[in-house]
């Protein structure tokens, strides 16, 4: 064999779930100390490639060489100790157990009788916790953290081994701009020590900034790899989807009614205080902030998930009493909610289950009984209209891709005729294609009228989709700005990281 | 002085028959002006000697025990022992097989042999049938493990082995259940059609659910049924000619004799460690005598 | 190849209506009497009792439930309804100088201590949040203590007549429990399919947060699925009690294991969101061929047990695979 | 202020401790007899059999499993175990040749029982992906099963004195069954906190997915989670024969519920990846003193059964109260 030059090889590498053909054939060369990108649409078969690299899932057929020698029938453990490490992409803390030994789980150090050394662990968690700057007591229980402390724990976790590979799939879907360098610091650094990092990201620009190549998925195959240097941004995003992109942020400008959602000083217990803003109809309202800034508690409180301390929310001019969430229903309100799988799909049920939950009362037949026949009449609708690719109404949400998940989610809310509707990150973990729709269908949304409050985390979302905009640091509004063409990301980050105050 | 103090544990107050036994030894208890307390053990050894040990905490004069287990009663019987106070047995007899001399002090037994039960109504069906009959029978069994189960079923088939003409066509455990021993039987009526000629149940439950399954598929006048027991539901079965026969345990012998030895014993009288108490077969004859 | 698939894919969707079948042609080939359409009525209404109970628990299981009570409330309405019940010439009375009542009455009383008692443990789930397993494991405890003080631990017998119709009538030549039973699956079925309530207990049991967001009422049908559960052990009350002519403190101990077996059986899946009223039926099918068979077979009861155990684990084997591509 | 949200904390955090004191300074002061070392020790050895079994529960528990076996189990080893180690006087004798055995032939006879029942549960978990619940309710039948073929329904008994001793002896005063909890608790409170077994048992009841990817080998914890449940078994089936100086088949019915109600009381959660060791402890003796305190108060054993009911909700009641914060 010729003198490696590569640390990793994929060949021809295929993988079959039952009814399903993830991988067909996919090759994928990794070099030393090099941050490859990995890229495609939802359910290209990213994270079931990588998956297989890490040993979860064996391989249907075709090789892998890692660091010269070929590797077969290999479990995680295995894996771990040759080198290759993985974050991946649902986030999976043990909840009521510490930050330690979350990290060392798998591997806990012993003492000389053969049990775990406490001590020793704490001392390394803390050296390894100093190396990504995340200032945590490792006997704190994970419960504890926010979603992007955990995120942390886990990059500090995969560099823990010392791998020579390490895969990151998706690991910025749950941080801000902050910590997104934090990371990008700390993969530079692993690079420069000669470890090569696979990067998994449906954010682009991302891409640009760490990635020395690309390899683009479609449909369980690779449609290229290239240096970074070679591509443009709009290049990928052909790759990716097969065809062209027009505008990825199809704002069109929409007559702005009157006043349809007032919020007058709301205030929460701990998360969130005096938190005033008004939205009209046709309006798109951005809320932007850093991870731990409680905007999802703001929406989560006008909806009636969580109890206020004081405050008030008028709609249509009248004062309304919002307790629970079939109240804010009633107020004619639609959340989607920034965790899918925790709050918002019901994995095992069908699309037209998903769809139709909130909904039942449209289909009642004389007698009181649901009309499935109604149901599924209604559901189709919405499946054609905002185009949602599935098999049949009856597949199981579990099976879709998480771009048509959240459309299935869009169309629930859409069902039951809102006025307001609430989008909390609607477009985390959504490829480039998705997104594009899932903005045109915002868009289309707000000039029908209804009146749309998106929180997100991703500027370029808040500034290309939003006519005003919110931003909040630490539980308290700190700007409310009109978008304009000099709003620019920064003043933004000043606003939310509490640099710029206007109130 | 003070009020004598009685301990009374029973094995298990799920099942009706004990309940008549306490009932008796409680009324005794209240005539007689004695400190009384009882406990139940839910069928379960271990927490029947549990209860025991509080009861001697709790400084009893005497105790009387129904034993959920006869062949695990050893560790009572030293704690008695061990407390220096009477202990009798009531029911279920943990010495069967063994002479007045081999009983430990201060040790007495009340009651009855559970396999004369057996034997009463497997003699009453040769009585019926006639010793030369051809004739499948089949046993309604208690809840496995009860010692009255295993001796019931037992006699059955020591008087009914002797007769070459009677065939065990099945046997099986009902847990005491009515509702058990009615689905047994309509499995055996579909198993064994005209061939069942009698069921011989270890107590009147099951074998009023037995005669529930006979009726339903009108071959009750085919099939002979007895139970054990003589519950109130039993008797009225006999009059009503649906039951064939029940044995009756004397319920106010062993409840009030139980007590009567303890205090006795108490009494410093001399007492003969066992004292039999004989069952009586009841058939629609003698069931004016029971009212 | 394609044909193959097919076949393989309806085994492993009907796989357990399969090992019921197989049953079936084996026991009719051992013993012609089992053939005999007396004996499938039998079949049919030793399994009504907890049949009943199971399409309840199918209703508990989809929404994520499980419900250990409901062989201790059978009892205690089944005592209950009895006392009720007793016609004026029974020896011992519990209310002694009442009239002889129309049946309506003691089944309606039933019903009502069924349902009151599964609003209890659906309340205690729904509003202090303890786990189903905790809360129906007290209530059980608590339903039998009832039942003994109800009664001094006394059966209740010599009932009205229009009881023993109950029990071992029939209506076109179906006995009543049967019949009973299938009015109970269909409405089960119309329930847990066709009706908000239904629709939304799978929503629940999928998952209780998103259900929650949605605007379902989760307090409220956790309220009404365990209230359902207690009143179908009424109706199973009754027609135990119709089919003994009486009622026993100590009935259906353990029927909630049996329920939840059959359940299992019949592929409604303990982690939520999942699961079918045919399934609870031929679930309890399963467990009720394979008791009459073994009787028929004069097969030991200790070996019974055994069969019975590896039966269970290996039905819910087979079903597994069906979901397994799945999970 | 924060002196008083301290005390709440306190209180929250160890609340079934205060109720357990609370429980005992009313029995004390109602029955003086209460207080005595004797009833004490009473306690404590009562509490010991299903005890033993809470501490594997929590084991079970904490990995998100539940094992309704154990008691099942506990009589198969019992009666195997018992079957070993009769004296040579005995006169219904199992092995009808064989020489009187040294104790510890029983003794690893009843832990090696234990053990593969256990691992079969755990095997049919771990490899065959069904839930829990339905593998040991299958096991559950299966070794009562067994058990009744093994002895023929009839209990072990004349066993030779050393078991005696295991029973009803004492070390330093205090009672054997009580020494050998203590020792099972210390085992089991290392094995679970001190261990890298126990640390991936936690992870894999906490979060499964989380322990995969971080290379345990899931299957393999569970495997042993049941098996040393099944030891625990093993160990309760020899403390109760010794107790008993026989065994018999029908032993320990029901007591897995009162493990799992010990355990679950103790605060250990069914969600999985939450428990510790001494609250099994701590349930369990809330049980236990419960129970004697009923019975020297000569309390109704129907009511007893209700207030254990009650007690079993209420205290898991006051201890959700301590998670919900977190939830
Ligand atoms: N365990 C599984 N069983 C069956 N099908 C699966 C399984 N895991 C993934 N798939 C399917 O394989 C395909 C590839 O999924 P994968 O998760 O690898 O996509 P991805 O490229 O990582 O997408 P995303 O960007 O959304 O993370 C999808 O069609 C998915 O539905
Ligand atoms: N379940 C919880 N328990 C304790 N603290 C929580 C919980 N959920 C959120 N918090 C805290 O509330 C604050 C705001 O929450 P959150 O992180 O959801 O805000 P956010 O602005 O919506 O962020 P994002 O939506 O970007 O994740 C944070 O300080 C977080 O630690
Ligand atoms: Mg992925
Ligand atoms: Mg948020």
């Amino acid at each position: 064999m010729e003198k490696e030059k590569d640390l990793l090889q994929m060949v021809n590498i295929e993988k079959n779930f039952p009814g399903v053909k993830a991988l067909k054939g996919v090759n994928l060369n990794v070099g030393y100390g090099e941050v490859h990108a990995l890229v495609g649409e939802n359910g290209a078969g990213k994270s079931t490639l990588m998956k297989c690299l890490i040993g979860l899932y064996p391989v249907s057929s075709g090789d892998i060489y890692f660091a010269g020698k070929k590797i077969e029938h290999y479990s995680t453990a295995q894996a771990l100790t040759m080198g290759i490490s993985m974050i991946h992409q649902e986030l999976s803390p043990v909840l009521y157990r510490p930050i330690m030994e979350n990290l060392w789980l798998g591997r806990e150090p012993l003492n000389r009788f053969g049990l775990v050394d406490h001590q020793e662990m704490y001392n390394k968690s803390l050296r390894v916790l100093q190396e990504i700057e995340l200032d945590e007591d490792p006997r704190t229980l994970m419960v504890n953290l926010t979603v992007a402390k955990m995120q942390m724990v886990e990059i500090a976790k995969a560099i823990s081994y010392d791998a020579k590979l390490i895969i990151m799939d998706e690991p910025s879907s749950a941080l801000t701009e902050h910590e997104e360098q934090q990371l990008f610091k700390i993969i530079r650094k692993l690079k420069k020590q000669g470890t090569s990092i696979i990067y998994i990201s449906h954010r682009l620009a991302e891409i640009f900034e760490i990635a020395d190549k690309v390899t683009v998925f479609r449909d369980g195959k690779n449609v290229g790899t290239e240096a970074i240097d070679q591509l443009t941004m709009d290049q990928i995003i052909t790759m990716m989807i097969g065809r062209t992109m027009d505008e990825m942020y199809p704002k069109i400008p929409c007559t702005i009614g009157e006043t349809i959602l007032e919020v007058k000083n709301l205030s929460h217990k701990k998360y969130f205080h005096n938190i005033s803003f008004e939205v009209r109809k046709g309006e798109i309202f951005g809320i932007a902030g850093l991870v731990g800034a409680g905007r999802t508690e703001v929406i989560e409180t006008i909806f009636g998930m969580r109890p206020k301390i004081s405050g008030e929310i008028w709609i249509n001019g009248k004062l309304a009493e919002i307790n629970s969430p079939m109240d804010g229903i009633a107020n004619k309100m639609g959340f989607l909610t920034e965790d899918r799988r925790a709050t918002g799909i019901f994995a095992v049920l069908g699309v037209d289950s998903n769809i139709a939950i909130p909904n039942y009362d449209q289909f009642l037949s004389k007698i009181g009984l649901v009309d499935d026949r109604a149901v599924t009449k209604g559901c189709n609708e919405f499946v054609e209209k905002i185009q949602i690719k599935t098999p049949s109404l009856k597949q199981a949400i579990q099976n879709l891709s998480g771009g048509n998940q959240q459309k299935v989610l869009m169309a629930r809310w859409l069902m039951t005729g809102p006025d307001i509707l609430f989008l909390d990150e609607p477009t985390r973990g959504i490829d480039v294609g998705a997104k594009a729709e899932i903005y045109k269908l915002i868009t289309m949304l707000a000039s029908e009228g209804k009146c749309i409050v998106m929180v997100s985390s991703e500027l370029p979302e808040i500034l290309g989709m939003s006519d005003r905009i919110m931003v909040m640091h630490e539980g308290k509004m700190t700007g409310l700005l009109e978008n304009s063409s000099d709003l620019t990301q920064d003043t933004i980050m000043r606003y939310a990281t509490g640099t710029q105050d206007d109130f | 002085a003070d009020k004598i103090k009685i301990g009374y544990s029973c094995n298990n107050f799920n099942d009706t028959f004990q309940t008549v036994i306490e009932g008796y030894a409680r009324a005794y208890a209240e005539a007689n002006g004695i400190d009384y307390s009882y406990s139940d053990a839910g069928e379960d050894v271990i927490k029947q000697q549990d209860q025991i040990k509080v009861f001697i905490s709790e400084g009893v004069d005497a105790l009387v025990v129904v034993p959920v287990d006869t062949s695990a009663m050893d560790p009572i019987i030293k704690l008695a022992a061990e407390a220096k106070i009477p202990l009798v047995f009531v029911n279920r007899n943990p010495f069967a097989g063994l002479k007045a001399e081999e009983i430990p002090a201060n040790t007495y037994y009340v009651g009855s042999e559970s396999i004369d039960a057996g034997i009463f109504q497997a003699e009453y069906l040769v009585k019926k049938l006639g010793e030369d009959a051809k004739a499948g029978y089949a046993i309604l069994v208690g809840m496995l493990s009860n010692e009255a189960a295993v001796a019931r079923t037992e006699g059955n088939k020591q008087v009914l082995n002797k007769y070459p003409g009677y065939k065990l066509l099945a046997e099986k455990n009902g847990d005491w259940q009515r509702d058990q021993g009615m689905s047994i039987t309509e499995n055996w009526i579909t198993a064994f059609g005209d061939e069942l000629k009698a069921i011989l149940a270890n107590n009147d439950e099951m074998a009023l659910g037995a005669i529930e399954a006979l009726e339903a598929a009108k071959i009750k006048d085919k099939v002979i049924v007895m139970g054990v027991d003589l519950i109130d539901d039993a008797k009225v079965a006999i009059k009503e000619g649906r039951l064939d026969a029940s044995v009756l345990q004397d319920g106010k012998g062993q409840g009030e004799g139980g007590m009567k030895i303890a205090m006795q014993v108490l009494a410093g009288e001399k007492v003969d460690p066992i004292t039999m108490i004989p069952y009586v077969l009841v058939t629609p004859e003698n069931i004016a005598d029971f009212e | 190849m394609k044909h193959q698939n097919r076949l393989q894919e309806i085994f492993t969707k009907y796989g357990i209506v399969f090992v019921l079948i197989v049953m079936i042609i084996a026991m009719s080939m051992i013993k012609p009497s089992f053939r005999t359409l007396n004996n499938i009525l039998n079949i049919l209404t030793q399994c009504s009792v907890y049949g009943i109970l199971a399409l309840g628990m199918t209703v508990v299981i989809v929404s994520k439930g499980i419900d250990l009570s409901v062989g201790s409330i059978l009892a205690l309405c089944a005592v209950i309804a009895a006392s009720l019940g007793q016609s004026s010439t029974a020896s011992t009375k519990y209310f002694a100088n009442m009239a002889e009542l129309p049946i309506i009455v003691p089944i309606l009383a039933g019903l009502l201590i069924g349902a009151i008692c599964g609003a209890i443990n659906g309340g205690l789930i729904a509003f202090t949040g303890i786990p189903a397993f905790i809360a129906t494991l007290g209530m059980m405890t608590i339903c039998r203590g009832f039942a003994y003080i109800y009664t001094s631990g006394k059966p209740v017998s010599t009932l009205i007549p229009s009881f023993e119709f109950i029990g071992q009538g029939r209506l076109l030549g179906i006995p009543m429990p049967v019949v009973i039973y299938l009015g109970m699956i269909i409405i089960t079925k119309i329930l847990l399919n066709n009706t908000r309530f239904g629709k939304r207990t799978f929503a629940v049991g999928g998952n209780i947060n998103a259900a929650e967001v949605s605007g379902v009422n989760v307090k409220k049908i956790l309220l009404w699925v365990y209230t359902y559960m207690g009143m179908c052990a009424g109706v199973a009350a009754i027609v135990s009690t119709g089919r003994m002519v009486s009622a026993q403190p100590g009935l259906a101990s353990g029927y909630e294991l049996t329920a939840i077996a059959s359940t299992t059986i019949g592929g409604t899946s303990q982690s939520g969101g999942i699961g079918t009223v045919w399934g609870a039926v031929v679930g309890a099918l399963v467990l009720s061929v394979m008791r009459n068979g073994m009787t028929i077979l004069g097969i030991q009861s200790y070996l019974q047990q055994i069969v019975e155990g590896v039966v269970i684990i290996v039905a819910v084997i087979l079903d597994m695979r069906k979901n397994a591509r799945k999970a």
